[in-house]
C-alpha cells in the first residue's frame, strides 16, 4: 500500500469525504460538494455541446457545406430560449409545439408495437401441466390476467373478480419484492464503488491479489 | 389569443397527427419527411441547450447579487463552471487534462457518494422501518430476502438444505424462477397499464387536452 | 449562522484550484518524427491513375496527422505557399490511447547489452544490441551506448531530456518465468490406448485419449535459458510470443530509441495522368503547430497493359456440340482498379502466332469469367483469350485447346422470380428462389465424461505425425538430438465409454419471404411432436441412453400445418455409442445474380466494342452483383442512393454445376422498385390505434356530456379519514408531501386532488396540516388548493400560508428538512402523494420512527415496495389516479381512467384468447399479433 | 404518560438503536470483506450469458454498439458493466463502437476505453471507436440507424467519422449485429421503440439492479437478447471472460452487506412484533 501521490485523487477524497459528512448532518462541506457539482456538470456540458453537437452538426454543415435550410431550426431553437423573456415567452411555444407534437405523434403507435403488442404476442404461451416450461406458462398467465383485473377499475372487487384481483395483489406483492431486493443491492452497490475507489486510488492497496 | 394559443395548439396536432401516420407508410417521401423532421429536431434542440445554461447562470448570478443566505457557493458553482470552459476549449478533454481529471475525480466522486448514501439510508430503513405489517408485506420481505441472497455468491453457500438433497434448488435458482416468472408477470401487467398511460398522455397532448408541457401564461 | 466560515471555504477552494492550473497542466508540444522509408507501388494493370505511397509512422511520434502533397513541378513542394495550393491525401492517425503516464520500464544494467548503430547518420539507422564480454566491453563502450532500460511499452513523449533516435530492430525480452508452465493437453479423438510387447500405441478406438505433456525439449531450452535480449526468430515465434516481451524502445544514458512503428499508407487515385512524372512529399502535423516534412520524392504512374487470362481452358462436349470456356480474368484482390473492356475469345491459328487476326468467336463483359459457345469444333482447335482494357491495350493469353468433356449443366433451380421487396421505400428488389427446405444438425456429447488414468514408462514423446500422433520411446544421445516437435508425455487419460448422453438437434430452415414458414415440429424416436414456439431452433434432449435413435423435423407454416413438399420434413436414424456430431448437408444450388440496368452500366462504363452501353436482350452487358448464400433462399439487392430511382432494372440467375458448366435463366424485367404507401406489417398496429384513439375520445365526450360513471370505491380513501381521526384525536398537525416533481406529473396533479380532500376534512376537524414542497410552481397551486378547500369547508380561518411553504430545492435537503419537521411537530399522520424517487426511504423512516399513521400513493415502481413496508396503506400505481379520479369526479380523469379499462378489458380477452390458440395450436391467431420487421 | 416513564425492554433498546451504529455496522460490512476475501465462484445466469454467447460466435468484421446511457451517479454499478462488455469485444476481435445518449456519458468511459485499448493493445478508429455524445436521446438512435456517420460527424477526440477506418463500411442498422444500452433509467425503452423494433437490432441491455426486476418481461418476451443486472451482472460478465475485476472484488463486499441488511430487517421485525404483542 502506498498513498496516491495524485493531487486530483486527494481532491476527490476530499469531496468524498464532504459528501458522507451528510450523514452527520448538513453542513458547508455538503453544501460546497453540491455546488462544485452543478459548477462542473455544467461547464462539462457546455464544451461537450459546442465540440460534439454546435461545432459539427451546425457550424460545419451551414457555413462549410451551405446547407443553409437549418437556420430554420436554429430560429426555431433561439425562440425556445426566449422563454425567459416573460413578455416574449409565447413564442419558444411554436418550437416546443413542434417538438413535443412530433415527439408524441410518433411514439404513439411505437408504444403500441413494442410495449402492447409484443408483450401481448409474449404473453400468449403454450399451457400443459407435464413439463416445466408449461407450468411456469400456466403461472405466467394467472399474473398477468390477475394483476391486469387489480387494476380494473369498472367493477368492484367481489365474487370471482375479487377473487382473482386477491390473486393479483400476491403477484404484485411478490414482483415489488423482487424490485426491493434489486433496488437494495443497488443502492449498496454504489457505496461499494466509492470504497474501491479510496482503497485502490487513493490508499493505492492492491485487492485484486 | 390566436397566436398565443391555437397556432401552436394546430401545431402540435397537425406535427403529431403526420408522423403518427407517418410510422405506417414506407414510401419515400414519408422516409425523407420523416429524416428532415429529425435533423431538425436536433438542431431546435441543440439550441434549446443554451436555455438550460443561461437559466443556470441567472440563477447564480441573482443569488449573488441578492447576496441571498449562502450566496457564496454561488460563487463557487459560476466559477467552477467558468474554469471547466476555459480549460476545456484550451487544453482538449482527453484523459489527463484538467477537465477530464476535474470531471472524474470531482465530479464523479460527488456524484457517486451522494447516492452512496442511500446505503447507508437503506440500512436504518430496513433496520428501523421495514416491518411486515401484513401479510402482503410479508410476501414482499421474503420475496425480496430471497433476492437478496439469490444474487450473491454467497446464497449458493447458504443454501444449506442442498447438504440433505444436493439437487433441490438453491437460493440463487428460486430468486432466478421468482425473477422470471411471477416477477416478470406482474411486472408485465403492470408495464401493460404504463404503456397505456404514456400513450394517454400523447394522445391528450396531440388532440390539445394536456397543455402543461406550453409553460405558463395566457 | 456559519456564514464567515463558508466564506473562507469557498475561496479556499477557488485557491486549491488556481494552484491546480499551475501544476502541470501545461504541455509543450514535441515536433514529430521526420515521415521516413516512403516506397511508392504504382497498382498493376490499372488505367495508370492509382498510387499506392507507403511510410513509416513512429508510434513514439507526436505525429497526429500526415498530409501527402503532390505536384508535377518540383518547386511548388518546395515553395510554402504555393504548397498551399496543393490539396493534399490527408492521413489522420489514431494514436493508440497515450497511458496515462506509466510505463512498465525494466532496468537491464546488470544484463550488460550494448546499442550498436549500422550507420548513426541515417534517418532510421538500424540497432545491434551486443552482450558485453570482459574483453570487449571497452570496444563497445567506445562504438555504442549502454543499454539502461527497455521499454514494452512506450513512455509518453517529451517526458525526459534524452535524444529521441527513431530506429529499427526487433528485440524481445526474455526472462526464465519463475512458476513452471503447467502441463498442456492433447485429445485424440476415437481412439484407444493399446499396449503390446513393442510398447504403447494409438490404436482404432471408440474412447478418446487425453495427454499431458510436458515441454518439448526445444521449448524447455528456449524457456529456461538465462534472462537475455534477443532479435526475433520468425522459426520459434510461438515460444517468443510465450515467453518474451516485445521491446518497444531502448533507453540509454544519452539517447531514447524507439523501435516500434506502423506502415501508414495513402492512395492517391484518379487526378493523375499516366505517365507524368509527380513529385510528392510527406508532412506530419502533431497537431500543436509543429511539423516535420520528407525530402522530395517522385513517381510516375503507369498504364499498364491489361493481366492476360490465365487458366484458360475449353471443354468440347462433341454431341451437345458446345464448348465451355472458362478463364481466370483478373486478380481478384485489383478488382477495385481493374481496367478491362472486354474479353474476346479467338480461334488460334498457325499463321497468326502473335495473336492479333484470329476469327473472334465471342465478346464479354469484364465480369464475365465463362462462356458456352455452340458450334461446330473439331479435334486441335486452339483458342486464345484477349483482354482488351479501356484505352485499346491488348494482352492475351497462352493459346490453349479442347478437352474431350461430358458437360453436365444443371436445371435450373424452381420456383425463381424477381420481385419487388415489400414495404420498403421502393429501394431495393429481390430474386427468390427454391422451395422451403430443412436441414438439421445432431450433437452427441458426454455430459459427465469419466476417465481412468494410463501408465507409461519413462521416455515417452507424443509425436505429431500426418495422420495423427504416435507415442515413440526416445532417448536423447549426443549423436541423435530428440525431435524438437516431440513432447514428453507426462500423463495418460483415457475416456470410459458413456450409456447416457446429452443430444442437442438444431434445426436449418431454407427458405425466402414468400414462403409462408414459421419453424419446425421436432419428434425424437416415437415420442410426441413437440413446436418450437419460441423459434429458439433447436431441441436439446438429456441423458439420452446409447443406441440407435430416429430423429424427425418438420416444417409447419404460419397456421400451424406441416408443409406438403418433401424437402420440408427430414428422418435421421443414426446410431449414439460416443460423443457424436451428424451434421445435414445444405443445399448446394450455386446461383450468380447478374444485374442490367442502362444507367447503372453507362456510369460504370462497362461497354463493349460494338455494342452502345446496355442491352437488355444481350446477357453480355449485365454485370454481377453477387453469389448465393447458403442459408436465405432469397438476395435483397438494395440500392445505395448513387444507384436508386434509375428506371428499369433487369436480372437473370445463372445456375452453375460442380464441373463449371451452367444454365442462366431467361432475363427477367423490366422490374421498377415501388415506393409502398402502407405497410402491410403493421396492420395489427394500425388496428389497436384506432381502436385506442375511438375508446378515448368516446368516453372523453361521454364524460364530458356530463355522462357519470362507476368507479369501485378505492380503499385508501377509508384510510385516508381514519388516519386524520387519529390526528385530530392526538390533536397533531398532518403532513403532507406532494413529491419531488413538477406540476406536469400526473402524479403530482393527483396528488393536489387528493390534497383537496385531505385538506378540507381537517379543516372541519380544525387539524393543521403541513405542505413542504420542493418545486415552487407546486407549491402556489398547493396554496390555492388548501385555501379553497378551507373555504368549502367554511373554516377560511383555519387556512394559514405558512403551512404551505418551500422547504428546499434538492433532494437530500428536502429529505432532511421534511424530516426535521416531522421530529419538530410530532406529526400524527404523514401523507406521501405523488412522484418520489430515492428520498422517499428518509421520510417513510423518519415519519415510522415518530409513531405517526403513514399513507402513500405513487406511481414510482421502484419505490412503491418501500412504501409497502413502511407505511400503513399504499395507493399502488394506477390507483393514486384512480383515487384521484373517484374523489373530483372530474369528466377528463375519469373519461380517461374509463378508456384505459376498457383497453385493459380488451387486452385481457386477447391474452385468453391467444393462450388458448396457442395451447391447441391454432396459429393464425397468434400470428396476427407476431410483427417482425425484417432488417 | 405512565407507560413512557416506565423501563425500557431489552427489544425496546434494541429497536431504538442509534442509527449511527447501525451506518457503522454496515460501513464496516461493506469494507472489511475487501481484506478477507472469499473469492466465491459467481456463475453467469441466462441473461447474462446469452449476450456473452452471441458475441462470442460473432466474425471479426460484426459491429457490437455499446451505449453508456447514464451519469456518475450509477457509475459504480453501469461502469463495470461497460468495462466488462467492452472488453470482451476487444478481446472477440470485433468492431465495437462505444457512445451515449447521456452528455454525462463520454467523460465516465473514456478512462475505461483506453485502460482497455492498452491492455488488448487496441487501436482506437481500428479496433474500435469512440463516437462520445450528440444531442437528442431518441433523435440520435432514430437518426443512426439511418445513417451513422451523419449522425456522430465527429467521434470523441474530434476526429471526422468519415476517416475511422473502423467505420468504413458501418453505415446504419443494417451493419449492427449487437446494440447494448447500459443504463441507470429506463433509456432502453427508447432503444427499444426506434432501434430493435423498427430495424430489428438485436438488442441486449445493462440497467442499474435497481430497475432489473422490470427488464424480465422484455427478455422473455424476446425484445432483448440479455441483460446485466446491477453490479452482480457485471461480475458474472467478468467471470465468463475470466478477468477478476472491479465488479467481482464488489462481490465480495455485497455478500456480507446483504446478509448484514437481512439480519437487520429479522431483528427489527422481532423486536416490532414483540414490542407489539406487549402493547
Amino acid at each position: 500500500m502506498q498513498l496516491s501521490t495524485n493531487i486530483w485523487v486527494w481532491l476527490g477524497v476530499f469531496f468524498t469525504l464532504s459528501v458522507l459528512s451528510f450523514l452527520y448532518k448538513d453542513n458547508p462541506f455538503y453544501k460546497l460538494a453540491e455546488h462544485v457539482t452543478v459548477g462542473v456538470s455544467i461547464g462539462y456540458a457546455i464544451v461537450l455541446w459546442w465540440n460534439l453537437t454546435v461545432y459539427p452538426r451546425f457550424i460545419i454543415p451551414v457555413f462549410e457545406n451551405g446547407h443553409f435550410i437549418l437556420i430554420i431550426p436554429a430560429i426555431l431553437g433561439l425562440m425556445m430560449v426566449l422563454r425567459i423573456v416573460p413578455k416574449w415567452s409565447w413564442l419558444s411555444r411554436y418550437a416546443i409545439c413542434f417538438t413535443v407534437g412530433g415527439g408524441a405523434g410518433m411514439g404513439i403507435p411505437r408504444s403500441m408495437q413494442a410495449s402492447v403488442l409484443r408483450q401481448l404476442e409474449a404473453t400468449m404461451l403454450p399451457l400443459s401441466l407435464n413439463s416445466a416450461t408449461g407450468i411456469n406458462n400456466i403461472v405466467i398467465f394467472i399474473g398477468v390476467l390477475t394483476v391486469l383485473i387489480y387494476f380494473f377499475f369498472s367493477k368492484e372487487h367481489k365474487g370471482v373478480f375479487g377473487g382473482a384481483a386477491k390473486i393479483g395483489i400476491w403477484f404484485l406483492m411478490v414482483g415489488f419484492g423482487a424490485t426491493f431486493g434489486y433496488t437494495v443491492m443497488a443502492r449498496l452497490s454504489l457505496f461499494i464503488g466509492r470504497v474501491l475507489f479510496i482503497l485502490q486510488d487513493f490508499l493505492g492497496l492492491n485487492l485484486a491479489g | 389569443m390566436l397566436w398565443k394559443k391555437q397556432i401552436p395548439l394546430a401545431i402540435t396536432f397537425i406535427t403529431g397527427l403526420v408522423f403518427g401516420i407517418q410510422y405506417f407508410v414506407p414510401h419515400r417521401t414519408s422516409e425523407n419527411l420523416f429524416n428532415a423532421y429529425v435533423d431538425w429536431e436536433i438542431v431546435i434542440g441543440i439550441f434549446g441547450g443554451i436555455l438550460a445554461y443561461i437559466s443556470f447562470y441567472r440563477a447564480h448570478t441573482m443569488r449573488i447579487r441578492k447576496k441571498a443566505p449562502a450566496w457564496q457557493y454561488s460563487l463557487v458553482a459560476i466559477g467552477i463552471s467558468l474554469l471547466m470552459i476555459f480549460f476545456g476549449f484550451i487544453q482538449g478533454t482527453e484523459t489527463g487534462t484538467f477537465f477530464s481529471n476535474m470531471y472524474f475525480y470531482v465530479l464523479v466522486s460527488i456524484e457517486g457518494t451522494m447516492f452512496s448514501l442511500l446505503a447507508f439510508y437503506i440500512s436504518s430503513a430496513a433496520y428501523r422501518a421495514f416491518r411486515a405489517r401484513s401479510a402482503q408485506a410479508t410476501a414482499l420481505l421474503i420475496a425480496a430476502i430471497i433476492v437478496m441472497l439469490g444474487r450473491i455468491p454467497l446464497g449458493e453457500q447458504l443454501s444449506f438444505w442442498k447438504l440433505i438433497w444436493s439437487n433441490a434448488p438453491s437460493f440463487t435458482d428460486i430468486a432466478n424462477w421468482i425473477l422470471n416468472i411471477p416477477n416478470m408477470a406482474a411486472k408485465r401487467a403492470m408495464n401493460l397499464g404504463i404503456g397505456l398511460g404514456i400513450m394517454m398522455l400523447s394522445l391528450k397532448i396531440v388532440l390539445g387536452i394536456e397543455r402543461s408541457y406550453m409553460g405558463s401564461g395566457d | 449562522m456559519h456564514r464567515p466560515k463558508v466564506q473562507t471555504l469557498a475561496f479556499l477552494a477557488i485557491a486549491v484550484w488556481v494552484s491546480m492550473l499551475l501544476s502541470g497542466c501545461v504541455q509543450e508540444s514535441t515536433a514529430p518524427a521526420v515521415p521516413t522509408g516512403a516506397t511508392v507501388t504504382d497498382i498493376p494493370a490499372d488505367d495508370g491513375t492509382n498510387i499506392l505511397i507507403a511510410w513509416r509512422h513512429y508510434k513514439s511520434s507526436t505525429a497526429k496527422q500526415y498530409s501527402v502533397y503532390y505536384s508535377l513541378s518540383k518547386d511548388s513542394l518546395e515553395n510554402e505557399d504555393l504548397m498551399k495550393s496543393l490539396t493534399p491525401i490527408v492521413r489522420t492517425i489514431q494514436t493508440a490511447a497515450s497511458s496515462v503516464g506509466d510505463t512498465t520500464a525494466n532496468n537491464v544494467c546488470d544484463l550488460d547489452y550494448y546499442v550498436v548503430l549500422d550507420d548513426p547518420s541515417s534517418e532510421n539507422p538500424r540497432v545491434t544490441l551486443v552482450k558485453a564480454t570482459n574483453e570487449n566491453r571497452d570496444s563497445l563502450a567506445s562504438i555504442g551506448e549502454k543499454v539502461l532500460q527497455v521499454e514494452s511499452e512506450l513512455a509518453p513523449v517529451g517526458q525526459d531530456e534524452l535524444k529521441l533516435i527513431y530506429a529499427q530492430g526487433d528485440f524481445y525480452r526474455v526472462k526464465p518465468p519463475d512458476a513452471p508452465g503447467e502441463a498442456n493437453k492433447t485429445t485424440v479423438e476415437n481412439s484407444t490406448l493399446a499396449i503390446d510387447s513393442t510398447g504403447p500405441k494409438i490404436a482404432e478406438g471408440t474412447n478418446s485419449l487425453i495427454f499431458e505433456l510436458g515441454l518439448s525439449p526445444a521449448e524447455k531450452a528456449f524457456r529456461d535459458a538465462e534472462d537475455r535480449i534477443v532479435p526475433f526468430d520468425p522459426e520459434q515465434n510461438e515460444f517468443f510470443l510465450k515467453y518474451g516481451t516485445k521491446i518497444l524502445g531502448i533507453v540509454t544514458s544519452k539517447s531514447r530509441y524507439t523501435l516500434d512503428f506502423d506502415i501508414v499508407q495513402a492512395f492517391i487515385r484518379g487526378n493523375i495522368a499516366p505517365g507524368q512524372t509527380y513529385f510528392y512529399k510527406i508532412v506530419a502535423d502533431n497537431g500543436k503547430k509543429a511539423t516535420a516534412s520528407s525530402e522530395i520524392l517522385e513517381f510516375t504512374p503507369q498504364n499498364e497493359p491489361p493481366i492476360p487470362a490465365m487458366g484458360a481452358s475449353a471443354r468440347w462436349d462433341a454431341e451437345r456440340s458446345e464448348v465451355l470456356f472458362n478463364w481466370q480474368g483478373f486478380i481478384p484482390s485489383l478488382k477495385p482498379f481493374r481496367d478491362v473492356r472486354e474479353y474476346t475469345i479467338h480461334k488460334f491459328t498457325k499463321e497468326d502466332s502473335a495473336c492479333v487476326a484470329g476469327e473472334i468467336i465471342g465478346t464479354y463483359a469484364p465480369d464475365f469469367t465463362s462462356a458456352i459457345v455452340k458450334g461446330e469444333f473439331s479435334e486441335g482447335d486452339m483458342f486464345y483469350i484477349a483482354t482488351t482494357d479501356k484505352s485499346d491495350q491488348r494482352s492475351v493469353s497462352q493459346p490453349f485447346g479442347l478437352t474431350p468433356f461430358k458437360l453436365s449443366p444443371p436445371t435450373l433451380v424452381e420456383p425463381l422470380d424477381v420481385v419487388d421487396f415489400e414495404n420498403d421505400d421502393g429501394g431495393a428488389l429481390s430474386v427468390r428462389w427454391g422451395v422451403p427446405q430443412i436441414a438439421i444438425d445432431i450433437v452427441a456429447i458426454d455430459p459427465s465424461p469419466k476417465f481412468e488414468d494410463k501408465e507409461l514408462g519413462e521416455n515417452y514423446y507424443l509425436v505429431p505425425t500426418e495422420s495423427g500422433y504416435e507415442i515413440a520411446h526416445l532417448e536423447a544421445t549426443e549423436e541423435m538430438p530428440i525431435d524438437p516437435k516431440a513432447a514428453p508425455i507426462v500423463g495418460v487419460k483415457e475416456s470410459k465409454l458413456a450409456e447416457k448422453f446429452d443430444v442437442s438437434v438444431s434445426y436449418r430452415m431454407f427458405i425466402n419471404d414468400d414462403n409462408d414458414v414459421l419453424y419446425a415440429k421436432f419428434k425424437l424416436d416415437d415420442g410426441k411432436f413437440q413446436n418450437d414456439f419460441a423459434n429458439v431452433g433447436s431441441f436439446k434432449f438429456e441423458g439420452l441412453p446409447a443406441g440407435e435413435h430416429t430423429f424427425e423435423a418438420v416444417l409447419l407454416n404460419s397456421a400451424g400445418k406441416e408443409l406438403k413438399n418433401p424437402e420440408a420434413r427430414v428422418t435421421r436414424t443414426i446410431v449414439i455409442d460416443r460423443p457424436t456430431t451428424y451434421w445435414d448437408d445444405r443445399p448446394t444450388d450455386h446461383l450468380e445474380f447478374w444485374r442490367g440496368n442502362a444507367e447503372i452500366i453507362r456510369k460504370d462504363t462497362v461497354w463493349l466494342a460494338g455494342v452502345p452501353g446496355f442491352d437488355p436482350t444481350n446477357r453480355f452487358t449485365f454485370e454481377q452483383i453477387g453469389m448465393s448464400e447458403l442459408i436465405e433462399r432469397q438476395i435483397k439487392d438494395a440500392f445505395p442512393d448513387s444507384l436508386r430511382d434509375l428506371g428499369e432494372y433487369y436480372y437473370f440467375v445463372r445456375q452453375v454445376a460442380e464441373d463449371g458448366s451452367f444454365t442462366d435463366s431467361e432475363i427477367f424485367g423490366p422490374i421498377t422498385p415501388k415506393s409502398q404507401l402502407y405497410h402491410t406489417k403493421k396492420s395489427m398496429v394500425l388496428v389497436l390505434v384506432i381502436l385506442f384513439i375511438a375508446l378515448v375520445t368516446i368516453f372523453l365526450k361521454l364524460a364530458r356530456t356530463g355522462r357519470r360513471f362507476y368507479l369501485r370505491p378505492i380503499a385508501g380513501i377509508a384510510h385516508l379519514d381514519e388516519a386524520l381521526g387519529r390526528a385530530t384525536e392526538m390533536g397533531r398537525p398532518i403532513l403532507y408531501v406532494l413529491g419531488l416533481s413538477g406540476i406536469s406529473d400526473i402524479a403530482t396533479l393527483a396528488g393536489l386532488t387528493i390534497l383537496g380532500r385531505v385538506a378540507k376534512k381537517s379543516a372541519e376537524f380544525q387539524t393543521r396540516i403541513l405542505v413542504p414542497c420542493v418545486d415552487p410552481i407546486v407549491m402556489i397551486v398547493a396554496q390555492e388548493t388548501v385555501k379553497t378547500a378551507c373555504m368549502d369547508a367554511g373554516r377560511p380561518d383555519t387556512y394559514n400560508e405558512d403551512d404551505v411553504f418551500y422547504a428546499a430545492g434538492s433532494q437530500f435537503s428536502y429529505a432532511a428538512a421534511v424530516a426535521g419537521l416531522m421530529v419538530r411537530h410530532k406529526t400524527a399522520a404523514n401523507f406521501y402523494m405523488g412522484m418520489f424517487f430515492a428520498e422517499s426511504l428518509i421520510l417513510t423512516e423518519t415519519g415510522s420512527m415518530t409513531g405517526s399513521i403513514q399513507i402513500a400513493g405513487t406511481d414510482a415502481v421502484t419505490q412503491i415496495p418501500f412504501f409497502i413496508t413502511t407505511c400503513d396503506y399504499t395507493l399502488i400505481g394506477e390507483e393514486l389516479y384512480a383515487a384521484s379520479a373517484y374523489l373530483s369526479q372530474d369528466p377528463l380523469q375519469v373519461g380517461t381512467l374509463k378508456a384505459q379499462d376498457m383497453l385493459k378489458a380488451i387486452y385481457m380477452v386477447v391474452i385468453v384468447i391467444g393462450t388458448v390458440a396457442m395451447t391447441t395450436g391454432f396459429m393464425w391467431f397468434v400470428n396476427l399479433f407476431k410483427i417482425r420487421l425484417e432488417q | 404518560m405512565a407507560e413512557l416513564k416506565q423501563e425500557k425492554t431489552f427489544w425496546e433498546k434494541l429497536v431504538q438503536i442509534d442509527r449511527r451504529f447501525i451506518y457503522l455496522i454496515i460501513a464496516l460490512a461493506m469494507t472489511l470483506p475487501f481484506f478477507f476475501q472469499m473469492g466465491l465462484p459467481i456463475p453467469a445466469t441466462k441473461e447474462v450469458k446469452d449476450i456473452y454467447d452471441l458475441i462470442e460466435t460473432f466474425k471479426p468484421n460484426d459491429v457490437v454498439i455499446l451505449s453508456a446511457d447514464f451519469d456518475p451517479s450509477v457509475s459504480p454499478e453501469l461502469l463495470p458493466m461497460f468495462d466488462a462488455m467492452f472488453r470482451h469485444c476487444l478481446k472477440a476481435g470485433v468492431k465495437v463502437i462505444a457512445m451515449s445518449l447521456y452528455i454525462q456519458g463520454p467523460g465516465l468511459i473514456e478512462p475505461v476505453i483506453n485502460q482497455a485499448a492498452k491492455d488488448y493493445n487496441k487501436v482506437n478508429g481500428i479496433d474500435y471507436a469512440f463516437l462520445g455524445w450528440q444531442y437528442g436521446y431518441n433523435l440520435v438512435v432514430i437518426n443512426m440507424m439511418e445513417n451513422l456517420k451523419q449522425t456522430f460527424p465527429v467521434d470523441y477526440y474530434g476526429e471526422r467519422t468519415e476517416d475511422l477506418p473502423i467505420l468504413g463500411n458501418v453505415n446504419n442498422y443494417a451493419d449492427y449485429d449487437l446494440i447494448t444500452s447500459m443504463n441507470g433509467s429506463s433509456t432502453y425503452m427508447t432503444w427499444l421503440l426506434y432501434a430493435h423494433e423498427p430495424y430489428n437490432v438485436p438488442m441486449a441491455c445493462g440497467v442499474t439492479a435497481v430497475s432489473a426486476a422490470d427488464v424480465y418481461p422484455y427478455i422473455q418476451s424476446g425484445q432483448f437478447i440479455g441483460m446485466l443486472g446491477g453490479l452482480k451482472g457485471a461480475a458474472e460478465y467478468e467471470t465468463l471472460i475470466s478477468e477478476k475485476r472491479m465488479a467481482t472484488m464488489g462481490m465480495e463486499a455485497q455478500n456480507w452487506a446483504h446478509i448484514f441488511i437481512i439480519l437487520f430487517i429479522i431483528i427489527g421485525n422481532i423486536g416490532f412484533f414483540i414490542i407489539g404483542r406487549k402493547k
